[in-house]
C-alpha cells in the first residue's frame, strides 16, 4: 500500500499548488528534502497557516514561484533565512495573508464554495495588497456593513507527516484537524508517516474523530522520523538544537 | 530586562478575565497568564497555542478564530515591530512593501484577532523610536475602525519595557499609565515615536517581591518550558 | 457540577431558539419531556439538519412556533404525526429547509460570519420559499454564476444527549461532530449524559479529537437511558417498540 | 414487489463506480450497493448515512455534503412522493404548500445533492399515476437546470416497482430500459403520468436466479439489518 519517500514526491509536478501545515501539526521534511533532491520547480506554496524550516528549504532550494502564508518563521529561532532574502530580492512572488483567511478560503475548498466572507481584516494593509479579496456589502445588512469575502484555496496537492497510517490506508491526525481540512480541500493529499500499523482505526470507536480517512488520501510513504528536526506530538520532540544550526546562517538542506 | 516585572504587570492587565488566549511566539504573555490563572484559584480558562497541556481545543487551528468570533476569547496578545500612536501594529516589513528593507515572519491573526477579542494587550519589550514610531509603515492590524465596520475587539494597553500605556478608545490615542524603575516621565517621552497622553504625576509600576519571583519563576519552570523551552532556559538564568 | 432535568430545562426561555440534532445523534428524550412539563412555549426548534420523536412531542405539546428543518420524520416508523397534523392545520410556521443548508448556517454562527453561500438549492422550492435567502452574482466569476447566500443560525440554546462527561465538563460526543457545530453556533449548550466520569478526557490525547469542551457547555443533567425510545451509539440501542407504538398514532408523550 | 429483482436492477445500475453513498430511508439502495461492492472485490467505496459499520466518515453529518462538493462521491439516490418527467422530484407535500393535503418529512439534502452528485439513481418502488406525474406539486429538487447553474450532478436513472428508466440529460426526459417480469409498454405506459422515450421492443429486467437471492438475503441479514432492522425482518418472511 505504501511507496518510497521518492515515487511519493514524483506525484508533485512543477507548478503545482501545494499546502502545508504549520510546524506543530506534523511537517514532513523527509519528503520535502525528496522533493528538492528531485528539483521541482514553480511550486505555489500554501502556508496552513504558517510555515517554518519546510517552505524555507524549498525556497532556498530555488523551486518555489510563489509563497502564501500568515508567517514563515522559525519561530523561537528566528527569522526563516531563505525566506526572508527571497522576498527583500524580489525573486518569490509573496501573498501575505492571515492565519484566519487560509483556514476559511481551505475550508471553501472543502465545502464545494468559489467563495466565503471572513470578519477582520479591513483597515488591514494585508486586504489594500490582495485584489483577489473582494470587499462587499453585507447583502443581509440594511445599515452600511463591509465585509471581505476570500476565494477558496483549492490546493493541487496536500503533504504532511503523521504517526501512523492503518492497513486500510487511514491516517491518525488526531486533534490536528487543520490536517484534515487540508486534505479535504486538496484535490491529492500526500502523507508520510513514521510506521504502518496492521490494524484498522474503525475498530476503536475513540479514534474515530481523529481519523483521516482514505477517501481522502491518495498515497502514503514510511519516513521514520520524517518530520526532523521538528517534531510529532506523539512521537519525538523538535530538534531545538539542529533548528538553531539552521537559523545560524545554513541556506542548505546539507546542514540540517 | 525585568521580564518577571513585565509578568506581573501583565498578569494585572489581565484581571479577572474569563478566558485568555495566548498565541504565536508569546513567552512572557503566556507566562502572565498563567500568573493571572494562578490568582484566579484556577477558575481562569488560559488557552496557549502551541500547548498541549494548556489547551482545551479539540477541532484544530482554526477553533481559536472561530471561539473569538464566537465571543469566546476575552483577552488576547499582539505585538509589533512597529506600533504607532493609533496603535497600528506591523508584524510585517520595514520600508516599502514590494522591496522591503527588513522582512519579518508575517501578520500571522493579528489582522482578524485584533478586532475581534475585545481586550487585545499590545506587548513590545523593546521600547525606542524604532519600535514606537509616528506612523507604522505596513499595517497589520489597525488601531481603530470607522463607525460602519464590525469590530468588537480593539487594543487595551500596550506594555514594554519602560513603561505601561492605556489606550483610549474614544481619544484614540494612548495614555501612559505607569513607568517601570529607572524610567520617568521625560526618558519615555524621549524613547517614544508617537504622541501620547501623559498624568501628571506618573506613578511607578509594581515591582514584584521576592516570594512573586519565586512563583513566576516555578511558573515558567512548571508550564511555560513545554513551549517556550529556550524562554526557559535564559529565564532561569 | 451537574444539575437536575429541571434546572436545566428552566435555562430553556419561552421564545427561545433552541438546536437540536438529529435522532442518530444523541437526542435529549428525558429532557425533552421535562421542557415539555414545565410548559415552555413559542420555541423556535432548529433540527440540525432533521428531528423525529422530539420535535413531535414538543409539537404535540403546543411548545413550538417554528420548525425549521430539512426533514421531520420517525423514519423507518413513518410520520412523525403530530408535526403532519400542525402543518396540515397552519398551527406552526414551517421553514423548510434541506440537510446542507442548516449545517453551513450553523457553521456561519460557528465562524462569527452573518452569511455563507451555498451551492445547489437554485431552481427548488425550498429556495423559492425561503424569502431570507438570497441569490446573488459570485462576485468571483465573470460569466453567469448565480449562488445563494444563507444568513447564519445563531440558536439560543442547543441541547443534546451524550454518552459521558468527564469531571472538568467536557462532553464525549465522539464522531457526531454536528454536535460541536451546534455548541460552537449557539450562545448557551445544554447536554444530558448518562453519567458523569470521574477522569479528564484530556489526559487520554486519542480521546481530544471527540471532545466538546466545556468551554462551549453551560450546564450539565445527568439523565440515565436520556435519549430512549431513542438509542446513543455506544450504550443502548433505539427501541422500536416503543417508536412504533408512538407512529401508530399517540400524539402525547404518557405513551412512550 | 420482488426487492431482490430492484436490489439487482439498481446494483448494475452502480455498476463499477468508485463511491456509493445511500441516505436517509433507503434500504433497497444500501443493500443494492453492498451488492455492487460484492461485485467490485471490495474495492468499491460505500458510505452508508447512520451506519457506522459502512462508514468511514469521521467528520459528523455535514462530511457527506462536503465531499458530495468536493467531487468525491460518484453516485447517491433519491426519491419522490412525485416524480415528473422532467425528473423533478418532490418529497414535501401534495396540494397547496401552505395548505397542504398530504404532508411528508421533508427534502432532507436533495435541493443539495442532486445538483452536485455525477450520478443520481431515482428509486420509488411504487409505480403509478399519483407517483409519477406530469408536473410535481413542490419541487424539492430540480432534474435540471439552466446552463449558468452550476450543477455537475443529477439524475441517471429512475428504478420502480414495474420497470426501468433511463435519464437522458439531452432530451431532457426519461426512456424505458426494460420492463421488470409481468409487466410491458402498455401497462408502464398506463400507470406512468409523464411522457417518455421507448424502444421498439421492451426488454425485461434480469431476474436473480435462487442463488443470488441468498447472497441479497445475506447481505440483508449481515449489512442492511444494521441500519434498518425492520426492512430486513420483513426481507426475511
Amino acid at each position: 500500500m505504501t511507496e518510497s519517500l521518492q515515487e511519493l514526491v514524483a506525484r508533485i509536478p512543477d507548478g503545482a499548488m501545494l499546502v502545508v501545515p504549520p510546524d506543530y501539526s506534523g511537517v514532513a521534511i523527509a519528503a520535502t528534502r525528496a522533493l528538492v533532491e528531485r528539483g521541482v520547480r514553480d511550486l505555489h506554496v500554501v502556508a496552513s497557516p504558517s510555515s517554518g524550516i519546510q517552505s524555507d528549504l524549498l525556497i532556498a532550494a530555488g523551486c518555489v514561484r510563489t509563497m502564501e502564508a500568515a508567517a514563515v518563521t522559525l519561530g523561537e529561532f528566528g527569522v526563516a533565512p531563505a525566506f526572508n532574502a527571497a522576498v527583500r530580492a524580489g525573486s518569490i512572488r509573496m501573498l501575505d495573508s492571515t492565519c484566519p483567511a487560509l483556514h476559511a478560503a481551505l475550508n471553501a475548498a472543502e465545502k464545494g464554495l468559489p467563495f466565503i466572507p471572513l470578519r477582520g481584516l479591513i483597515g488591514s494593509d494585508v486586504l489594500r495588497h490582495r485584489p483577489d479579496w473582494k470587499t462587499i456589502q453585507n447583502p443581509f445588512s440594511d445599515t452600511p456593513d463591509p465585509i471581505v469575502l476570500l476565494p477558496a484555496i483549492r490546493p493541487d496537492i496536500a503533504l504532511f507527516h503523521a504517526a501512523a497510517a492503518d492497513r486500510e490506508g487511514n491516517v491518525w491526525v488526531g486533534r490536528r484537524l487543520e490536517l484534515s481540512v487540508m486534505a479535504h480541500a486538496a484535490r491529492q493529499t500526500l502523507v508520510t508517516v513514521e510506521r504502518v500499523l496492521d490494524t484498522c482505526f474503525f475498530d476503536r470507536e475513540e479514534l474515530v474523530p481523529g481519523v483521516l480517512p482514505s477517501l481522502y488520501v491518495t498515497a502514503i510513504a514510511v519516513a521514520e522520523r520524517g518530520a526532523w528536526p521538528l517534531g510529532i506530538d506523539e512521537e519525538y520532540e523538535p530538534d531545538a538544537e539542529a533548528q538553531a544550526r539552521y537559523a545560524r546562517g545554513a541556506l542548505f538542506m546539507e546542514t540540517v | 530586562m525585568d521580564a518577571a516585572l513585565l509578568i506581573n504587570a501583565i498578569a494585572e492587565l489581565i484581571g479577572d478575565a474569563g478566558h485568555v488566549a495566548t498565541g504565536a511566539l508569546s513567552p512572557i504573555p503566556m507566562a502572565a497568564s498563567m500568573l493571572a490563572r494562578r490568582r484566579s484559584g484556577g477558575k481562569m480558562r488560559v488557552t496557549v497555542l502551541g500547548s498541549r497541556r494548556n489547551s482545551r481545543f479539540t477541532g484544530g487551528a482554526k477553533e481559536l478564530f472561530d471561539s473569538a468570533a464566537q465571543g469566546r476569547i476575552d483577552v488576547f496578545f499582539l505585538s509589533g515591530a512597529q506600533i504607532d500612536g493609533e496603535a497600528n501594529i506591523n508584524l510585517l516589513s520595514i520600508g516599502d512593501y514590494e522591496k522591503p528593507k527588513v522582512r519579518f515572519s508575517g501578520s500571522f491573526g493579528s489582522p482578524y484577532l485584533y478586532m475581534l477579542v475585545p481586550r487585545v494587550i499590545l506587548f513590545r519589550p523593546e521600547h525606542d523610536r524604532r519600535a514606537l514610531v509616528p506612523k507604522v509603515d505596513f499595517i497589520s492590524a489597525p488601531g481603530w475602525s470607522e463607525p460602519e465596520v464590525y469590530r468588537p475587539g480593539g487594543p487595551a494597553a500596550l506594555v514594554t519595557g519602560k513603561c505601561l500605556f492605556d489606550w483610549r478608545k474614544d481619544e484614540r490615542r494612548f495614555a501612559l499609565r505607569s513607568a517601570h524603575p529607572g524610567e520617568d516621565a521625560a526618558s519615555i517621552r524621549a524613547a517614544t515615536g508617537f504622541d501620547y497622553a501623559e498624568p501628571a504625576t506618573v506613578p511607578t509600576t509594581p515591582v514584584p517581591d521576592a516570594a512573586l519571583r519565586e512563583e513566576i519563576r516555578d511558573l515558567v519552570r512548571s508550564e511555560v518550558a513545554e513551549v517556550y523551552p529556550r524562554f526557559a532556559e535564559e529565564f532561569a538564568v
